[in-house]
């Protein structure tokens, strides 16, 4: 079988990281690590408040004798707990999104720009359309449509990636399609199956990759600013866009509310973002081939 | 030219119609309807059925589709009934303040882009370099809202120099434009980054170089101009983005754009104003695209390679 | 060469056009890369095709292979017309037309490995080598193309020019074609190593009986590769002939013009860098085939261009020349003024 | 404070009053679909005037010098004669009738208040007579929302944006959902008012509201958020003044569905939840605990025993009701109900939890709610409600009538007392029958009401002659600015 | 005849992530007044490196590793930035092989060869572009007026190559430098900017350096040869001296891989085997992996150019054989 030699070559390059990216690295894989022990650690319950115990700074001890490292909320619910708990929310939005948005982005871009023509003509003109709408307002439109639940959240931010991930796909479908190496191919007399499988899916991935590490940054982003407009997921489950959101009244007096899920989100989208920059350079010069 | 303008326009025209169809039916099939709120909780069941039925809402739905696009033709909406008046008019005064808060956007992303992204360009890989690259993804890792309320509270709350609210001055717009701008300066600067690193790779840089010329001169003159290119095809893209994340700021800034006005009017049901609102838009949006593609040409005059 | 062979590839008024579409400042249209070319190569035998850049050369070897559609006119392998063949047996002809590049790594997937790469070939026409022998076979061809069998299980990008291009002439022999399509095949290789891939594909020509049609645009390659040649100017054959007659007695002022422009080893013996040498030099560029000019398509680069050259368009035919010559007035070389 | 918009130029002088009220304003036409929001009357308070208005327990002349019942089905009122509309013109019964009329005909939220009206008539200039099919007890409360305009504009004029009243300010601009610009009327017959002129922005995220009160570029903004009260009364030259408000939280069982149908299940929910605590832990001063199904500060008001906060007891009485292995239910509200209303449903089902009812929080959009508070399509809802008219008719006679049929609850007794109440017309009987219906109400525990909002109040130290009103509709007549 | 440059053991390296490679070593050579020198080699020899330093242009990631180089008897290198500005375009000029990519495709071409009298000699803008056309109606751009404003694109591959010319020429330069100003065009052009770079050498008495792999071209157009291979000048002498009589193998090797169209379809004698990476160069002459002339010394002494005549060289350990050798075949 033919062999990826991105596959391959990667580890290679890992090892020669920056510095900037193996603490990128790290600071993704500590969250993710948190994020699945988090229960485990500080177990988070949305129905548990207290209200005597709201708005402590951090550090303070709550009435039942715990102490709550990061504070608490303004229904008097451990900070880290429900950072925990929110990262979990969070990374599955972002996650489900992206993966939903890059399948569909995926087959639909291999279509338009391989085949081209009619094909590339409607799935083009869907995506021109959709793009006709600033992203946001999409999914203000679809969330306010369907109502907050996770799933919901998921739909509205896939249904505005999947044309990016389209476009991407497109893009280098279309600019390996012409190469001579898939012309080779052709002259070899192999079917369009075995051309989109083995010369032009491989050399989509790359960028399709890239795409996706730095969108899942950006959904998440997106899930909080949904979450500000009333629109993200609903009470019953906390995710950091949401807690942040309700620790904006509290920014000048409690600010601890809104700091830590805020430097929480920052910090792993940046450490993505790093990445997905180190993603981009690595694969670089293959997409160049 | 004609040719294309005229392929470009129908394009432009099919994705207007695409995007009045996709508001129809979003709209139709959200739950909870317009003659309740408007009556309110204290409704009678059959006050409710005749507002409905005023409103067109018991006609079979393609009736109403199609009464709905010769509306938009004609461009007539229908009433607000929130605000009393032609959905049009209360969509077309808060275009105003949209299309100036996002001119001022990216008049602020473009310039400190641009800064940070030669800054950048010309420290390659030095610390200065990461550090902007880093800085940049900061920017973009942040919600909106939250830089809104930190700038709000850091300028207006507690240094008491600049306004918490617009009011349309050129100093009050200075915290919504930046909010606006921040997540994308970061992006915009990478973008030019980029691209003046490409072009310094170009040859036509060695030949500059080799005719003698300095390299402000080369600079400046030679591949910032072309570094122009790629970047103005994505500002109208930004162009859109400005518009929706205005949502935001204007909810922040109280600043009346027309995106607080599209929430509001989703969750009051006013659906003449949510499609007036979302038709401009996306006129809005084309319009500009199509004026990119235009600029494009004046800029790259390659485009017109094939013209014999 | 007494008996004649019967016609291995054969191409009847082959027309092949792009449509342009209309973009931002530009007008769409049609380009008629390939204008009415008709072209004969037997079994066994090598056909120069040359011209200068955007002639259509590339455009004839992919219409060849299948890449782009005839706009009109045929192309017949053994006689039959791939156009009318049913898809299974077009599938088998396709598979004995194969096409060299010019850069041959642009030609090798850079995700496969050397022998993943000749394998496809199999893959794609399962029995044609049996799965078990596949190894054997790919030592075999790279040693018949001057590679180690060591060098299966590298990537396109651990070899150099050469090398490549051997790869892909590995490549093309796997799959048993009759006639390989050389798309300037050694134009990207410096001169040491391009005598050796010259010396490599005489040698497969020897050995396995194929047939080349060799695209370049080299004059000196082509005559020393070549049986026939064919002189391609703005789409069309303006003379064509065996190697002899027509480098003997280029009867038509591009091929005379071409012929003289061309630098050879021998050049500062005929007085160098002075001129001496007779060369003609021709005036302009080549037309665009979007509005190719009436009557003769040379004829506006042309010296002894005359009234009839701009109405009428000269046929391709033998004008006591000894081969064929589209030009009204063929003759010997008369330099410009 | 630089910048702001409101900052005044030489100290003394009049100068625009800024006040930002912390819900938009989206229309100014008096009668049209958004005539009872808050911001809506509080702009329409400004703008317009109205034939009685409340004053406190009392409902005072204001347009309307005197009124008198010939019979129980006929009100007639005596006109003032010295009012003039913002054009000029003077205002007659004819605008009266005219207003009067377009109410009674309009779609909007009103259009129940005015059902029952046959006839409005004007014998003369200064007079007005209304003819009712039933004895209407509210009638002089109800006119507290009626807002006159002229005659002339209705149909012409842009009442919507461009409203003429016959109020002491007089609209300037009007952007919806924006800002309202007025301008004082020089001709009002109480007296102009002593601003130059009053600026109503809208800010929607409270802490700007809040951030712009600080800096100077409002002078006066209400609602506070419950959380910032504090915090906002040690800030230099800022004021903060309080009052005990008309809205307030009620969380209704639905009474027509299981359990909720066993008032047993409903009283042992309040058992278990420590009202107090929650409603001082999360509001502090800007709220009080409620001791009737409506707030104190609303007309009919009568206090009620509080149920005791006795866990074991919800325990057992649920073990009676035959719930004793727990509940499975669900609350519904809208995030933008009310203050920190989001809290206080997860607060109070925290507490019930503890008793073993298991509540899934719906925190849903407003549209959806609405709906499915009509449709009866819920277990548990919670909301804020706001007694418009100051006066117990307003809530209890529209809201608990097992003809409305809100809560599925359904009580023949309440209905008597409420019809009666609601025609009579004498004052200290209604008051009586409105206190018969909050003991039902309360001891049936239709639902549960936790806490009655304070109108809470940021002014700067400025501002001079501000009147708190409870209502969120204070009126700025009296109003001055030093410096 | 005067020296416009002289080159002596010029080397240039580059910094890799391999280790540093030396692409060129120890190269000497110089072009006096209205001479052509060519250069020729395979690629990867080193020749545009070699270029590049003359003009002051070695790329970021490289250095001078030693040598001189002296333009007009002085020497250049470690120039300031500064002076090298004012030689460049003045003195010394540079043509290259692909004149689409070499000119700024968003800038006019007229502004492009104005550039050079605006920005070295400050004149005006009027005057400046009607110089630019006298330029282009030297270099043989017809109408030239009216295709001032036209950007590069719309010029065909040897009108590009004209304008480069005209540009390069326009501040009178002593010394051009061409590399590979042909190998993008077809022969018919080729012809033609030949030509055209001949003509105006000898009006302006120009020295030039005509890079080149085509050693037909370099027969036509050259009066001295420089052979490299792999970053060293292997042989040098007249195209007279060169072609008939090889000093060193290599240049040998290069001749017979040409097809002889005298010959034709004899199998070609070709040169065994790849030239070597820079970055790890065979002990000894970094020919010999490749050269049937090779015997043990060639394995461990690298050969220093050795004069052979006057102004004729080297840098094989036997020349003298190699020539005998040449000659018999
Ligand atoms: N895909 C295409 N679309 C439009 N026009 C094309 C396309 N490919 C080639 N052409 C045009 O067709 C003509 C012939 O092209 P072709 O590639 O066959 O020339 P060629 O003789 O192979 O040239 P070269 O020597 O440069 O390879 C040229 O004018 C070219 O511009
Ligand atoms: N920027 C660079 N970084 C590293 N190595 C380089 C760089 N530029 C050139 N080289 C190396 O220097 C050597 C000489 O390169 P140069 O460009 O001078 O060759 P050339 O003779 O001009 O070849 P060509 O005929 O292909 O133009 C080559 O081995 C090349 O790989
Ligand atoms: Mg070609
Ligand atoms: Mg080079």
């Amino acid at each position: 079988m033919s062999v990826n030699t991105e596959v391959r070559a990667l580890p290679g390059r890992l090892r020669v990281l920056p510095l900037r990216a193996r603490l990128a690295l790290g600071t993704v894989l500590l969250f993710v690590l948190a994020g699945l022990l988090g229960p485990l650690l500080a177990p988070f319950d949305a129905a548990r408040t207290s209200p005597v115990d709201r708005l402590l700074p951090p550090g303070s001890r709550l009435s039942d004798g715990v102490v709550a490292w990061l504070g608490t909320n303004q229904v008097g619910q451990d900070i880290l707990a429900e950072v925990l708990a929110g990262m979990r929310t969070s990374l599955t939005v972002a996650l489900v999104t992206v993966v939903v948005g890059g399948s569909v982005g995926l087959l639909l871009g291999l279509l338009a720009g391989y085949f081209g023509g009619w094909a590339d003509g409607i799935i083009s003109r869907i995506g021109d359309i959709q793009l006709a709408f600033p992203s946001l307002l999409l999914a203000i439109l679809l969330a306010g449509v369907l109502g907050p639940s996770m799933v919901n959240v998921i739909i509205a931010l896939a249904v505005t990636r999947w044309v990016i991930f389209a476009r991407v796909v497109r893009g280098s479908a279309l600019a390996v399609r012409d190469r001579e190496f898939v012309d080779s191919a052709r002259v070899m007399g192999a079917s369009h199956a075995r051309i989109l499988l083995t010369y032009i899916l491989p050399s989509c991935l790359p960028p399709l990759l890239v795409a996706a590490t730095v969108q899942v940054g950006l959904t998440m982003v997106a899930e909080a600013s949904l979450s500000f407009l009333g629109l993200g997921v609903p009470a019953s489950q906390a995710s950091w866009g949401s807690t942040i959101a309700e620790g904006r009244d509290y920014l000048a007096s409690a600010w601890w509310i809104a700091a830590a899920p805020g430097a929480a989100l920052a910090l792993v989208v940046v450490s993505i973002g790093i990445l997905g920059d180190l993603l981009r350079d690595a694969s670089d010069p293959m997409t160049e081939l | 030219m004609t040719a294309f303008l005229g392929r470009r326009l129908a394009q432009a025209l099919l994705q207007i119609w695409g995007a009045i169809t996709i508001v129809f039916i979003a709209l139709r099939v959200l739950p909870g309807d317009p003659a309740e709120l408007i009556l309110g909780s204290q409704a009678t069941p059959e006050a409710l059925e005749t507002l409905r039925a005023q409103l067109g809402l018991r006609d079979p739905l393609i009736v109403q589709y199609f009464d709905h696009l010769r509306a938009v033709v004609t461009l007539d909406f229908g009433q607000s009934w929130r605000q009393g008046v032609s959905a049009l008019d209360a969509t077309m005064e808060r275009l105003g303040p949209t299309l100036t808060l996002s001119a001022w956007a990216m008049v602020i992303t473009i310039l400190l882009g641009f800064a940070t992204g030669s800054f950048a360009a010309r420290r390659a890989n030095t610390w200065a370099d990461h550090l902007v690259s880093v800085s940049s993804l900061v920017g973009q890792a942040l919600p909106p809202f939250w830089i809104g309320i930190m700038l709000s509270l850091i300028f207006a709350r507690w240094l008491q120099i600049l306004p918490s609210t617009a009011d349309g001055s050129m100093v009050s717009l200075l915290l919504p434009a930046l909010t606006l701008a921040l997540p994308f300066v970061g992006w915009l600067g990478r973008l030019v980054r980029t691209g003046i690193l490409e072009e310094m790779n170009q040859d036509y840089v060695r030949t500059a170089h080799a005719k003698g010329l300095s390299h402000r001169v080369v600079f400046y003159v030679h591949v910032l101009r072309n570094t122009l290119v790629p970047v103005v095809t994505m500002l109208g893209l930004l162009m859109g983005y400005f518009i929706a994340n205005g949502v935001i700021v204007e909810v922040i800034f109280a600043w009346p754009g027309i995106g607080s006005l599209l929430v509001d009017s989703i969750t009051f049901r006013d659906y003449a104003v949510v499609e007036a609102v979302l038709t401009v838009i996306t006129v809005c949006y084309i319009l500009l695209n199509l004026l990119v593609d235009v600029l494009y040409v004046y800029l790259d005059p390659r485009i017109q390679l094939e013209n014999a | 060469m007494a008996s004649e062979p019967e016609p291995l590839l054969e191409l009847t008024d082959l027309v092949t056009s792009y449509r342009l579409r209309a973009g931002i400042g530009r007008a769409g249209g049609e380009v008629r890369a390939v204008a009415g070319v008709s072209l004969t190569v037997r079994a066994g035998e090598t056909v120069g095709l040359v011209g200068e850049s955007g002639c259509g050369k590339s455009t004839i070897a992919r219409t060849i292979v299948g890449l782009v559609r005839p706009a009109a006119g045929r192309v017949l392998f053994e006689g039959r017309d791939l156009a009318t063949l049913p898809a299974k047996e077009l599938r088998r002809l396709r598979r004995e037309i194969q096409l060299i590049f010019q850069d041959p790594y642009a030609a090798l997937n850079p995700r496969m490995t050397v022998a993943a790469l000749i394998k496809e070939a199999w893959r794609i026409h399962p029995g044609l080598v049996p799965r078990e022998r596949w190894d054997e076979e790919v030592r075999a061809l790279l040693g018949r193309v001057g590679l180690r069998p060591e060098h299966a299980g590298r990537y396109p990008h651990q070899f150099s020019g050469g090398q490549r291009q051997r790869i892909s002439i590995a490549r093309a022999l796997a799959v048993r074609p009759r006639l390989i399509v050389c798309d300037e095949a050694v134009s990207a290789l410096d001169v040491s190593v391009r005598a050796q891939i010259l010396n490599l594909l005489q040698e497969l020509q020897r050995d396995l009986g194929v047939a080349y049609l060799f695209i370049s645009h080299d004059l000196g390659v082509v005559r020393h590769l070549c049986d026939r040649v064919a002189v391609m100017y703005l789409g069309k054959i303006v003379e064509s002939g065996s190697k002899e007659s027509l480098y003997g007695g280029p009867s038509h002022p591009y091929t005379q013009a071409l012929l003289s422009a061309a630098p050879s080893l021998d050049d500062w013996r005929d007085g160098g860098r002075d001129g001496g040498h007779g060369e003609i030099v021709l005036t302009g560029d080549v037309p665009s085939p979007l509005n190719p000019p009436s009557g003769c398509r040379f004829r506006t680069r042309c010296w002894r261009a005359e009234d009839r050259c701009r109405e009428e368009e000269p046929a391709l035919i033998d004008r006591d020349t000894g081969h064929p010559v589209a030009c009204h007035f063929p003759g010997v070389v008369h330099s410009p003024a | 404070a630089p910048g702001g918009p409101a900052t005044g130029t030489a100290a003394g002088t009049k100068r625009a009053l800024s006040a930002a009220f912390y819900q938009a304003i989206n229309d100014l036409d008096p009668h049209g679909a958004s005539a009872v929001d808050e911001a809506s009357l509080l702009a329409n308070r400004q703008i317009y005037d109205t034939l009685v208005a409340r004053d406190g327990e009392r409902l005072a002349p204001r347009l309307a010098l005197s009124w008198r019942q010939p019979d129980d089905e006929t009100w007639e009122f005596t006109l003032r004669e010295d009012v003039v509309f913002h054009d000029g013109s003077k205002l007659t019964s004819a605008d009266v009738k005219a207003s009067l009329e377009r109410l009674a005909a309009s779609d909007g939220p009103q259009k129940p208040l005015w059902s029952g009206v046959s006839a409005v008539e004007a014998p003369d200039a200064k007079t007005i007579k209304i003819t009712t099919k039933d004895p209407l007890g509210t009638m002089l409360v109800n006119l507290t929302l009626a807002f006159i305009v002229p005659a002339a504009q209705i149909g012409k004029g842009d009442l919507s944006r461009k409203p003429v009243g016959s109020g002491p300010f007089a609209v300037e601009s009007f952007t919806p959902s924006s800002q309202l610009v007025l301008k004082p009327a020089a001709s009002y017959w109480g007296g102009a008012p002593k601003l130059a002129g009053l600026r109503l922005p809208y800010i929607p995220e409270s802490s700007t509201r809040m951030t712009s009160l600080q800096n100077g570029e409002v002078d006066v903004t209400w609602i506070i958020p419950p959380d910032e009260l504090k915090r906002l009364g040690g800030v230099n030259g800022v004021k903060v003044e309080s009052k005990p408000g008309v809205n307030y939280f009620l969380a209704w069982f639905n009474c027509g569905k299981k359990p909720f149908s066993d008032p047993r299940v409903r009283r042992a929910l309040h058992h278990a939840l420590d009202v107090k605590s929650i409603v001082s832990s999360l509001y502090g001063d800007a709220a009080a605990v409620m001791d009737a199904p409506i707030p104190s500060a609303v007309f009919g008001h009568a206090s009620q025993e509080p149920y005791e906060y006795d866990p074991d007891l919800a325990k057992r009485e649920l073990a009676e009701a035959g719930f004793g292995s727990g509940i499975r239910t669900s609350m519904m509200w809208f995030k933008d109900t009310g203050p920190l209303a989001t809290e206080l449903a997860q607060s109070i089902i925290s507490a019930w939890a503890k008793v073993g009812v298991t509540v899934e929080p719906q925190q849903i959009e407003k549209a959806a709610w609405l709906k499915r508070l009509t449709a009866l399509d819920w277990d548990i809802e919670l909301q804020v409600n706001t007694v418009t008219t100051g006066d117990a008719d307003y809530t209890l006679g529209r809201l608990y009538t097992s003809e409305a049929n809100r809560m599925g609850y359904k009580n023949k007794e309440l209905d008597g007392i409420l019809a009666k109440a609601k025609s009579t017309a004498d004052q200290d009987e209604r008051r009586s029958l409105y206190g018969q219906a909050c003991e039902i109400i309360w001891r049936d525990a239709v639902g549960v009401f936790p806490a009655a909002l304070s109108s809470t109040y940021g002014l700067r130290s400025t501002v001079a002659g501000f009147v708190p009103a409870a209502n969120s509709q204070p009126e700025f007549r009296t109003v001055s600015t030093a410096g | 005849m005067v020296n416009l440059l002289e080159v002596e053991d010029l080397a240039v390296e580059f910094d890799t992530p391999k280790g540093p490679l030396r692409a060129v070593r120890g190269v000497s050579f110089e072009v006096g007044e209205c001479e052509t020198l060519a250069i020729v080699g395979e690629s990867g020899s080193g020749k545009s490196v070699t270029a590049q330093t003359l003009m002051g242009l070695v790329p970021l990631t490289a250095r001078i590793a030693g040598g001189r180089v002296t333009i007009e008897g002085r020497d250049v290198v470690g120039l300031p930035d500064r002076e090298w500005r004012e030689l460049r375009g003045e003195r010394i000029a540079m043509i290259f092989q692909d004149p689409l990519s070499a000119l700024n495709p968003s800038l006019t071409v007229g502004y492009q060869i104005a550039e050079m009298f605006r920005r070295h000699r400050g004149t005006r803008r009027a005057e400046a572009r009607r110089r630019a056309a006298e330029l282009m109606t030297q270099v043989g751009i017809p109408d030239a007026e009216r295709r001032l404003d036209d950007h590069p694109h719309r010029f065909s591959g040897g009108m590009r190559q004209r304008v480069m010319i005209a540009m390069a020429l326009a501040l009178d330069p002593r010394l051009l430098i061409a590399d590979e100003p042909t190998t993008a065009l077809d022969v018919t052009v080729q012809a033609q900017i030949l030509r055209l770079l001949r003509q105006r050498q000898q009006a302006e008495r120009l020295g030039m350096i005509l890079i080149s792999h085509d050693l037909g071209v370099v027969a036509r157009a050259a009066d001295r040869v420089a052979v490299m291979y792999a970053g060293r000048i292997v042989e040098t002498g007249t195209v007279a001296e060169v072609y008939e009589r090889p000093a060193h193998p290599y240049t040998l090797g290069l001749m017979r891989a040409v097809p002889d169209p005298r010959d034709a379809g004899a199998p070609l004698e070709a040169i065994d085997g790849q030239p070597p990476d820079l970055a790890a160069p065979p002990e000894g002459c970094a020919f010999h992996p490749r050269c049937p002339f090779a015997r043990d010394v060639c394995r461990t002494d690298d050969p220093a150019p050795r004069t052979l005549g006057p102004r004729r060289a080297s840098a094989c350990h036997f020349a003298e054989e190699v020539i005998v050798n040449g000659l018999r075949a």
